[in-house]
């Protein structure tokens, strides 16, 4: 660990709780991905990580890069703005299939379990 | 300069993507700004029409509220999702629209997207509906109001 | 020196013959014939010269140097034995050239004829008079291929072509033979020149290989000579013209086998072994060549198994090998071309007169042709070895060496009965010749009415009528000195002068002789009606012909058996082929690593981090959920393949290769897109396939599993041994120390593959544009099955009006993006040589820009807003690498030598001007070309097909 | 020839057909007559300079590295750059590509080029991939220049499609691709085993090797080895082989006659260098699999000529037969079989390579019915809307006595084939038969074999050939083949070539024994190509 | 122990791939081609064994210590390897659907085998 | 335990949380059932491989998986979209 050991205490505990908070969110987009049983909420669960999850870890990356070459690194900055933007367009794509798939297999979408 | 310059919005951000993703200098500024020139020409090519000038402060806002929205709905999903959600209800939600803008609908769509708990399925250009799959439906009512005051209303400020 | 030329202007002559011969026009019947015939007398006269040195018991030598360093030497060589056969080779070309001037019809294509004759003597004088073993061997082969061409001469009927083709393959595999023969000779003798071969025989017989080499020599001298059991190409050859007959099939080419047979008995005979195979050999193929000719209804057939059986009789006396014997043999060899010369062309002259060769239909000729027939009538006496006429001398000696000669064993003492009985046979079948054909009453019902030739046909067989008689009658004053210089030479020592004389009084030969004549005369008075009312060929032995054995042999060896070989050991299957790939490759690496494994790998390593045992968990389910679903489920497939792939990626960077993961994922993006773009043309797979369920595809699938674990296991444990070994640094460390200062960049992947190892990139950018090419070419002729061409999901008519607005905002979103991707390819190709991207991860981003458009509209929405030329940038792209290559060469350095420097410009400061960024450059530009085309070339297709449907819609609609 | 200074002309028989085929894409698919004329000027280059180049590196005796040119890619030293090595044997595979690209470029000329998109460039970077396998000295590099000429040449088996040339592309493909991998998998092993990529390099280090590395040297060299195999053609890799060549158009089939030759070339180098006399412990590592594939391999080939009902396919064998006997012949020569089976392996695989070449351009106007290609042209495009028709062949010369020629031409590939005398393919084998005779190898039994094997595929090449020349000239009445001159001239130029191959054997065979001698002493490459000077280092001690 | 796993991988990839490219339909055999090649870029890059952290971009000036960075070479051949195994994939791709259209099966040999 | 302790923990369990979404995601995309789940859990995998790169970057103290991790970014969604494409329209470009 190269950069790390070197932040400075407080920095280290906002990059451990973002680091934290940011995977957690994720997993637990994963877990709903598998646990929850229909295809229409689990099209919700992706969107922790993409979000918040996502924000967390960037957030905490710009933190320690930035310190570690003492300027603002803010590229990942970058990241999180297309993330954001270039998700929903699979998403938005996806369910259109699924409704696509489900009125012309003739069951109403809401039955699908 | 339009023509030249056909998306000066698109070509600043551009520049703004490429000395974010270089470190700063001189020679940089000017590789960038060739590079969103160039960009940017292409991209008309692509979008000849030449939009409308937009208002930026009702965009500002927007994404101010959208942020803090995503943070509350991060949140709230996460907890549905661990708490096993027994009465939880998800549905559809129909929603008319006023927006006509393909941007502007862009917009929305991202912002319904990215925000968890709601995705945008479906709309219907002729009527303007919109249809929307909500993670938590307590009352399709509350969520027409909710996207037509909150979000909907700044777009069309937006572009007009 | 000046016998030495003449030798080599004598085998040349033919040879030129042969040209002028091809090249006249082919109706010049005359031209052809004047110029082979001055050209062969020329021969005669240069013999003539030659005589007089050789009678001094001289050898002719000279040599033209063709290939010295593998022993091949146009060397000739001429002696008294070679000599008296090369007189008899030109003195019978020249008369059967007069023979065929009046046999063959005017629409005979002659300069062929001629040609080819030509070249056959040309080959047999070769051969004769070859001074190297090996190039003995090419005149042999030689005049094997010739002879096929002119047995095949009247190749419109299936007689001639199986003919011909049976006479090449049998002699054909003897000459082949003959060649391991001659190669292990000279091996054994240290040279293939003849004189030091002659020189070797006992060096030779007590080589350990001397059995070998001495059946494959037999093999070629017996085929050659057509030896029983390899007799019977020689009357399918019949269907040659009959001047070939006469000329290749009795008096020369045939002789060839016997010819070496006594030229090779300094060397290989004088043992037991040469004994026993080649008077048993002869002495069969006399006694049954002689039966058989005297069951053959065919004229030609009569005289060929007469041949067949003169030549056993030569061959036996090669076989006894003593001096007396060489005498009688090369006697024989002499006086069978004289009396069977003449004796085809009579054939060929009552054939040509009477249209048949059938003695049954043939009666009476004498009162039709009384001057061919008497000249027939004293050859075939001469044949039947009636005293007075030169074949009684010569048989009269054979009888002689037959009873006289010991050496003991069973087969020597039942010669002389065997001789007496072949006598008898001759003696019939020559009776049954005269009588059947010339006396009895007139022929009826001929094709054609018999009488007698042009003059000019006959003058031939009259000249060699003439010659059984002189010889007959004084041979000691005609070839006796000829003879006995003949056989000196050929046995390599002095030997004394045997007189050859007509009377020696009343001995054993001579009642032998008539016994013979007695014996056949008796047969043909109490059989001969039977015998030509009986099948073609001997009681009991006419069901079993040896051409029809050798035919189901044939068939069996060159068609059947190899069939059943080529399915057994060959599949047109790609599985068993892709499985025999892995096997081998699988046996490959085990055999090398064996040795490798002995040492345990070392515990050196690094810690475990579970995260990325956790992802290859993922990883590997992907991958083996990817192999599980490929079948049924292609889509799951496609997207299982994409998890492996992005875990892959992974690996890359998380293992410090930075490059490779985003190169990795870039391509991996298009992969999809390509796979899925493919998708579309497969079929549907609703239903199982049949006999998946099979016990028999059950255990293939069993079968191959097995292999796929033990690859991947395999593969494995190499990485595994090596991963836990330390590292050899050769050129790595040199590669790390100098990216910087030597190829100035940082990112020394990136310097390795522009500058360092550039070449690698040339070339991998060109296989790319290859590929784009043919990928284009290839579907210029698609073609796409039937069901395939049904309308898709979007093209339903009653979905299509609800999809219209599926994409129109996500499209928005995706346009945005184009720009953008257009800036981060511009990062990554600036980037490349400092940091990780470059010109290929640039050039694939840009495409991926280009394919999100056509993802997010139609091909023509795109296409009339973005003109991308992509095989123009393809070839703009290799330009611009290719020239920055060749840019060092006006420097003076090798091509793509790069350039680094970095330049300070005002304000800006240190900019990189590095060559190898315009090479990078280049492949930027053809890896964009290349990788578009490919794309929009699939998806060219769906297009095609719509507007192809539109097209066959189009005439229904305006019929409705 | 030293690298003195760079030597640009050994790079030229890469660059040239590179260059052409990258100008070609420049131009429009329709201007077929100028992108011909670019492709012949390029043969001709490429060949004028493969000539310069043999004639420099045939120098009279072996002395030291003198005798090999190098060229340090990028001026790089070698074992850290790309280098191309140019030796006798290299040079002779140059000549013989060229000697082979000109006549089959002037066929297609006549109607083939017509039949599909980007026959022209996809020639040139097939030269230029065979060229640059035969020059290079870094096994990536081979790996990379493998694949240029393997994806130009699954373009070129596809080249006019149609279902036949598609189910073989896609064998063809499959097969090579799976070797490919195998390539790379073997390579980078002796990479990871020995550090280096060089060919030079690696030769050297062979005899140093501990017991692991060598093991994994072996390892990667037998899985690299199958690659090479498989485009060698060996038994039991070659089934793909046959189906392909006969699917191939005519001039594509005979050009691929040199494919199998890259394979074999490749084995015959890396052999030598790496497992040859100075390699230690690993001294003729695999040289029994050599002997025992190749024999097998020219058993199944003349079993599979024998059983071919079709010239192409026959042909096709014909390849396999070729490729089987110098494969064994080079297994020998690591078991101590001497120069001279080397030499005579290689004067034949020149013969031979020919000779196929040759006959895979005779199949089509033999066997063609009425019509012949312009009918062919006008079917395909009604069946697939080529929307690019152009002009008929505008070089339709007739010529007279044209079963003739056909016939005498058929017959001279035939005997050449055969290896009859007195043509090129007898002195190859008597060269062969020769020197395996004298050799004195660990067993005799495999010496034999070979012995007997050359002969009988001999004969059944007869056999065959014979079987299907009676049938087409002897046993058929119908009107004689119309016959282009562009079509039956370069055929001549390939026979033509095969009696100059004749007439001028002696010096050929002392090439070839020269080359066989260096190509047993990898001490003269491998010194060389580590000590070839850059540039850079000259100029400066110069000044 | 990272060793072990990247074999394992390396391994698993590796039979996945050759259990799909002995299976008789063209799509499964170019899944097989693609994850062999993942296989075989891994395997090349674990010739210049495993290093973390460390890729092999230099400081510019100073003093060098190879030893402290990732061998480059075996990464430079996989850069190679990835974009030629791409292309190749692409042109057996298009030669499958080509196949599939002449010969109406995508069966590897054109032609259903009878069960 | 120190605040660098804390914080190695902290990545730790970043790696591992993230590596355990890939592994549910890979469930995901195993288990189905419809088309649609499936290109939802490559998404979801992107993205957890994404955040990786990212969190790796960190505790390897490279900052060079920056640019896969935008390339995930930009570009990764494109082979979804085509996936997802297909499913909608039966086709990928048209
Ligand atoms: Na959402
Ligand atoms: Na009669």
């Amino acid at each position: 660990m190269t950069g790390l050991e070197t932040l400075p205490p407080g920095l280290a505990v906002a990059v451990a709780g973002l680091l934290v908070l940011g995977s957690t969110l994720t997993l637990l987009g994963a877990v709903g991905l598998v646990r929850l049983r229909s295809f229409y909420d689990r099209i919700h669960a992706p969107t922790l990580g993409t979000s918040w999850g996502a924000a967390s870890i960037l957030l905490a990356s710009i933190l320690v890069w930035s310190w570690a070459e003492d300027r603002t690194v803010a590229h990942e900055l970058v990241i999180g703005v297309f993330l954001m933007v270039t998700t929903p367009v699979t998403l938005m794509l996806i369910g259109r299939a699924a409704l696509h798939r489900s009125r012309s297999a003739g069951e109403a979408p809401e039955d699908e379990t | 300069m339009t023509r030249l310059l056909p998306h000066p919005l698109l070509s600043l951000g551009l520049l703004l993507l490429w000395l974010v993703l270089t470190r700063f200098s001189l020679g940089h500024l000017v590789l960038g700004s060739v590079i969103a020139l160039g960009a940017g020409l292409v991209f008309a090519r692509l979008e000849p029409a030449v939009p409308r000038r937009r208002r930026v402060w009702p965009l500002l806002r927007l994404a101010g509220i959208v942020a803090v929205d995503i943070v509350r709905s991060n949140l709230a999903v996460a907890w549905l999702i661990l708490s096993d959600g027994r009465n939880r209800r998800s549905g559809f939600v129909e929603i008319p629209l006023r927006l006509q803008d393909p941007g502007a609908l862009a917009l929305l769509a991202l912002i319904l997207t990215a925000t968890p708990g709601t995705a945008w399925l479906e709309h219907d250009r002729a009527t303007g509906v919109l249809l929307l799959h909500v993670f938590d439906l307590k009352d399709p009512e509350e969520w027409r109001v909710l996207i037509r005051d909150r979000y909907e209303a700044l777009l069309l400020e937006a572009f007009g | 020196m000046m016998e030495g030329n003449l030798l080599l202007v004598l085998v040349a002559l033919p040879f030129l013959a042969a040209v002028v011969a091809s090249t006249v026009s082919s109706r010049a019947h005359n031209a052809a014939a004047w110029s082979s015939g001055l050209l062969l007398a020329a021969g005669l006269g240069i013999l003539w010269v030659l005589r007089a040195p050789l009678e001094s018991g001289q050898v002719v030598r000279a040599t033209v140097r063709w290939v010295p360093s593998v022993g091949l030497d146009l060397s000739f060589r001429m002696d008294a034995f070679v000599w008296l056969f090369a007189t008899l080779v030109f003195a019978i070309a020249i008369l059967v050239l007069i023979y065929a001037r009046y046999y063959l019809a005017k629409s005979d294509p002659v300069p062929r004829f001629h040609g080819f004759l030509m070249l056959f003597t040309g080959a047999m004088v070769g051969m004769l008079t070859s001074g190297n073993i090996l190039m003995l061997v090419v005149f042999w082969e030689l005049t094997s291929l010739v002879s096929f061409l002119l047995i095949g001469y009247w190749h419109q009927g299936q007689a001639a072509r199986d003919g011909a083709r049976m006479a090449l393959i049998v002699t054909g595999i003897g000459g082949l033979c003959l060649l391991l023969a001659m190669l292990i000779l000279g091996q054994i003798a240290g040279s293939y020149d003849l004189d030091r071969v002659l020189a070797a025989g006992d060096a030779v017989r007590e080589h350990p290989f001397y059995p070998l080499v001495l059946v494959l020599f037999l093999l070629g001298c017996f085929t050659k000579s057509a030896q029983m059991p390899f007799h019977f190409w020689l009357p399918g050859a019949m269907a040659a013209p009959t001047p070939v007959s006469a000329f290749l099939h009795s008096a020369t080419m045939v002789k060839a086998g016997v010819f070496l047979l006594i030229r090779f008995t300094p060397v290989l005979g004088e043992t037991q072994l040469w004994f026993f195979l080649v008077t048993g050999t002869g002495m069969a193929t006399l006694v049954l060549g002689s039966m058989i000719a005297l069951f053959r209804h065919d004229l030609k057939g009569l005289l060929a198994y007469s041949t067949i059986s003169h030549l056993g009789l030569i061959t036996a006396l090669a076989g006894i090998g003593s001096p007396g014997a060489i005498l009688a043999a090369i006697f024989h060899i002499v006086n069978h071309a004289v009396f069977k010369a003449s004796l085809f062309m009579a054939a060929g002259i009552i054939d040509h007169e009477s249209g048949t060769r059938d003695m049954r239909r043939l009666s009476g000729l004498m009162r039709l042709m009384p001057v061919t027939g008497s000249l027939a009538i004293v050859a075939s006496a001469a044949m039947a070895g009636v005293p007075l006429l030169n074949g009684f001398i010569s048989k009269e000696m054979f009888f002689a060496e037959a009873a006289d000669w010991h050496n003991g064993t069973w087969l020597d003492n039942s010669l002389p009965w065997l001789a007496t009985l072949a006598g008898v046979f001759a003696v019939a079948y020559s009776v049954r010749f005269i009588t059947s054909v010339f006396f009895g009453p007139p022929p009826v019902d001929l094709p054609k009415t018999p009488h007698e030739p042009p003059a000019w046909m006959r003058r031939p067989v009259e000249f060699l009528v003439l010659a059984c008689l002189v010889i007959g009658m004084l041979p000691g004053v005609t070839l006796g000195p000829a003879l006995n210089l003949a056989a000196e030479a050929a046995l390599v020592r002095d030997l004394p002068y045997k007189d050859i004389a007509v009377w020696h009084g009343i001995n054993l030969p001579l009642v032998m002789s008539l016994v013979a004549l007695a014996g056949g005369v008796a047969i043909m008075a109490a059989f001969g009606a039977r015998i030509a009312q009986g099948p073609e060929g001997p009681p009991l032995l006419h069901r079993w012909r040896a051409q029809r054995l050798f035919e189901r042999v044939l068939l069996l060896a060159t068609w059947r058996a190899p069939r059943f070989l080529h399915r057994s050991f060959g599949t047109e299957r790609l599985q068993p082929q892709l499985r025999l790939v892995v096997l081998l490759a699988i046996a490959a690496g085990a055999a090398g690593v064996w040795q490798g494994l002995s040492q345990a790998p070392q515990p050196l390593g690094n810690p475990l981090n579970p995260a990325f045992a956790a992802m290859w968990v993922a990883g590997g389910a992907c991958a083996v959920g990817a192999a599980w679903m490929a079948k049924y489920h292609r889509f799951a497939a496609l997207v299982l393949l994409g998890g492996a792939g992005l875990v892959t990626c992974l690996t890359f960077a998380w293992l410090s290769a930075p490059d490779l993961a985003v190169t990795q994922l870039l391509v991996e993006i298009v992969t999809t897109a390509l796979l899925l773009l493919g998708l579309r043309w497969l079929p549907k797979r609703k239903e199982e396939i049949l006999g998946d369920r099979l016990l028999k595809a059950k255990l293939r699938r069993a079968r191959d599993l097995v292999i796929a674990v033990a690859g991947g296991a395999g593969l494995a444990a190499i990485a595994y041994v090596i991963l836990t070994q330390p590292l050899i640094p050769n050129v790595g460390d040199w590669f790390l120390r100098n990216a910087y200062q030597e190829g100035g960049g940082t990112n020394v992947v990136n310097v390795i593959l522009v500058d360092f190892r550039a070449f690698d990139t040339f070339g991998e950018i060109t296989v790319l544009a290859i590929v784009g090419i043919t990928v284009y070419a290839l579907l210029r002729r698609f073609r796409p099955a039937p069901e395939s061409e049904e309308p898709t999901v979007a093209e339903n008519a009653v979905e299509a009006a609800r999809m219209a607005d599926a994409l129109l905002v996500p499209a928005v979103i995706m346009r945005w993006m184009f720009p953008v991707l257009l800036t981060v390819a511009a990062y990554l190709f600036v980037r490349g040589h400092d940091l990780p991207g470059g010109g290929f991860s640039a050039g694939v981003t840009l495409s991926i820009a280009f394919l999100l458009q056509y993802l997010a509209h139609d091909v023509r929405w795109v296409e009339s807003r973005l003109t991308v030329l992509p095989i123009r940038w393809m070839g703009i792209g290799l330009l611009i690498a290719g020239v920055t290559g060749l840019g060092a060469f006006v420097f003076g350095y090798p091509f793509l030598t790069a350039h680094a420097q970095y330049v300070a410009l005002p304000l800006i400061g240190e900019v990189p001007a590095a060559t190898a960024l315009i090479f990078d450059a280049g492949v930027f530009a053809l890896v964009v070309g290349a990788t578009i085309l490919m794309l929009i070339a699939i998806a060219h297709q769906s297009l095609r097909i719509a507007r192809q449907r539109e097209r066959d819609a189009a005439p229904d609609r305006e019929a409705a | 020839m030293t690298a003195l200074s760079p030597e640009h002309l050994i790079v030229a028989p890469i660059l040239i057909p590179f260059f052409a085929g990258a100008l070609m894409l420049i131009y429009d698919e329709r201007q077929r007559r100028a992108k011909l004329m670019l492709g012949l000027l390029s043969v001709a280059a490429t060949l004028v300079a493969s000539i310069e180049l043999l004639v420099r590196s045939k120098g009279s005796e072996l002395t030291g590295g003198n005798d090999i040119g190098f060229y340090l890619m990028g001026d790089w030293a070698a074992p850290f750059g790309i280098v191309l090595v140019i030796d006798r044997l290299a040079a002779m595979m140059l000549v013989l590509t060229s000697l082979l690209a000109l006549p089959v470029l002037t066929y297609a000329a006549a109607g083939w080029h017509r039949q599909g998109q980007h026959f022209h460039p996809m020639l040139q970077f097939l030269l230029m991939g065979l060229n640059g396998a035969f020059l290079t000295g870094d096994l990536f590099n081979l790996f990379v220049f493998f694949e240029v000429l393997l994806a130009a040449s699954y373009g070129l088996l596809l080249h006019g499609g149609g279902q036949l040339r598609v189910r073989a592309g896609l064998h063809y493909i499959a097969v090579n691709l799976t070797g490919s991998l195998l390539f790379l998998i073997g390579v980078s092993l002796i990479y990871g085993a020995t550090g280096t990529l060089n060919m030079a390099h690696l030769s050297m280090l062979m005899a140093g090797l501990g017991e692991q590395e060598r093991g994994l040297v072996h390892a990667g060299a037998g899985i690299m080895a199958v690659a090479f195999l498989v485009k060698a053609g060996i038994w039991p890799l070659s089934f793909w082989l046959s189906t392909a060549y006969m699917a191939g158009a005519a001039p594509v089939a005979a050009m691929f006659a040199i494919m199998t030759k890259v394979g074999v070339y490749v084995l015959l180098r890396l052999s030598f260098l790496v497992f040859g006399v100075a390699a230690g412990a690993s001294a003729g590592y695999g040289s029994l699999v050599l002997v025992g594939g190749g024999l097998a391999t020219v058993a199944y080939g003349l079993v599979g000529i024998l059983a071919s009902q079709s010239l192409g396919r026959m042909a096709a064998h014909l390849v396999l037969v070729s490729s089987g006997t110098v494969l064994s012949s080079a297994g020998f020569v690591l078991e101590g079989a001497g120069t001279g089976v080397l030499a005579g392996a290689l004067f034949y695989l020149l013969s031979s390579t020919l000779a196929t070449a040759a006959l895979f351009l005779l199949i089509e106007p033999i066997s063609r019915e009425e019509g012949g290609i312009a009918a062919m042209l006008a079917l395909t495009a009604d069946a697939y809307g080529l929307d690019e028709r152009e002009a008929q062949p505008e070089v339709g010369l007739a010529v007279p006595g044209t079963l003739a020629l056909l016939g005498a031409t058929f017959a001279l590939c035939v005997i050449a084939l055969a290896g009859l005398p007195p043509l090129s393919g007898f002195i190859g084998k008597v060269g062969m038969l020769r020197g395996m005779l004298a050799a004195e190898l660990p067993v005799p039994a495999l010496g034999w074999a070979f012995v007997a094997l050359v002969i009988l595929s001999g004969l059944a090449t007869l056999i065959g050939l014979v079987r299907i020349g009676i049938q087409t000239f002897w046993a058929t009445e119908s009107e004689p083949p119309r016959l282009l001159a562009l079509e039956i001239g370069p055929v001549l130029v390939l026979v033509a070539m095969l009696v100059l191959l004749t007439f001028k054997a002696e010096v050929t065979m002392r090439y070839m024994q020269q080359t066989a001698r260096a190509v047993l002493e990898p001490a003269i490459y491998s010194q060389g190509v580590l000590g070839a000077p850059r540039t850079a280092e000259t100029q400066e001690a110069d000044q | 122990m990272m060793e072990l796993v990247l074999s394992l991988a390396i391994g698993v990839l590796a039979a996945s791939g050759i259990w799909l490219i002995l299976r008789p339909r063209t799509f499964q055999v170019i899944v097989g081609l693609c994850l062999l090649s993942y296989a075989v870029n891994l395997f090349i890059f674990s010739m210049g064994r495993l290093t973390l952290g460390a890729p092999p971009i230099m400081p510019r000036g100073g003093p060098i210590d190879p030893t402290a960075f990732a061998d480059p070479v075996p990464q430079a051949l996989v850069l190679t390897a990835i974009v030629i195994s791409f292309a190749t994939t692409a042109l057996f791709l298009v030669v499958l659907i080509a196949s599939r259209g002449l010969t109406g099966t995508d069966h590897v040999d054109g032609q259903e085998r009878e069960p | 335990m120190t605040l660098d302790t804390a914080l190695w923990f902290a990545v730790t369990y970043a790696q591992l949380a993230l590596a355990l979404a890939a592994c549910l995601a890979a469930v995901r995309i195993l288990i189905g059932p419809r088309a649609e789940d499936r290109v939802l859990g490559l998404d979801a995998l992107y993205v957890a491989v994404m955040l990786l790169f990212i969190v790796t970057g960190l505790r390897l103290g490279t900052p060079f998986l920056f640019e896969a991790a935008l390339v995930i970014a930009v570009a990764g969604f494109v082979s979804n979209v085509a996936l997802a494409k297909f499913l909608m329209r039966g086709e990928v470009i048209e």
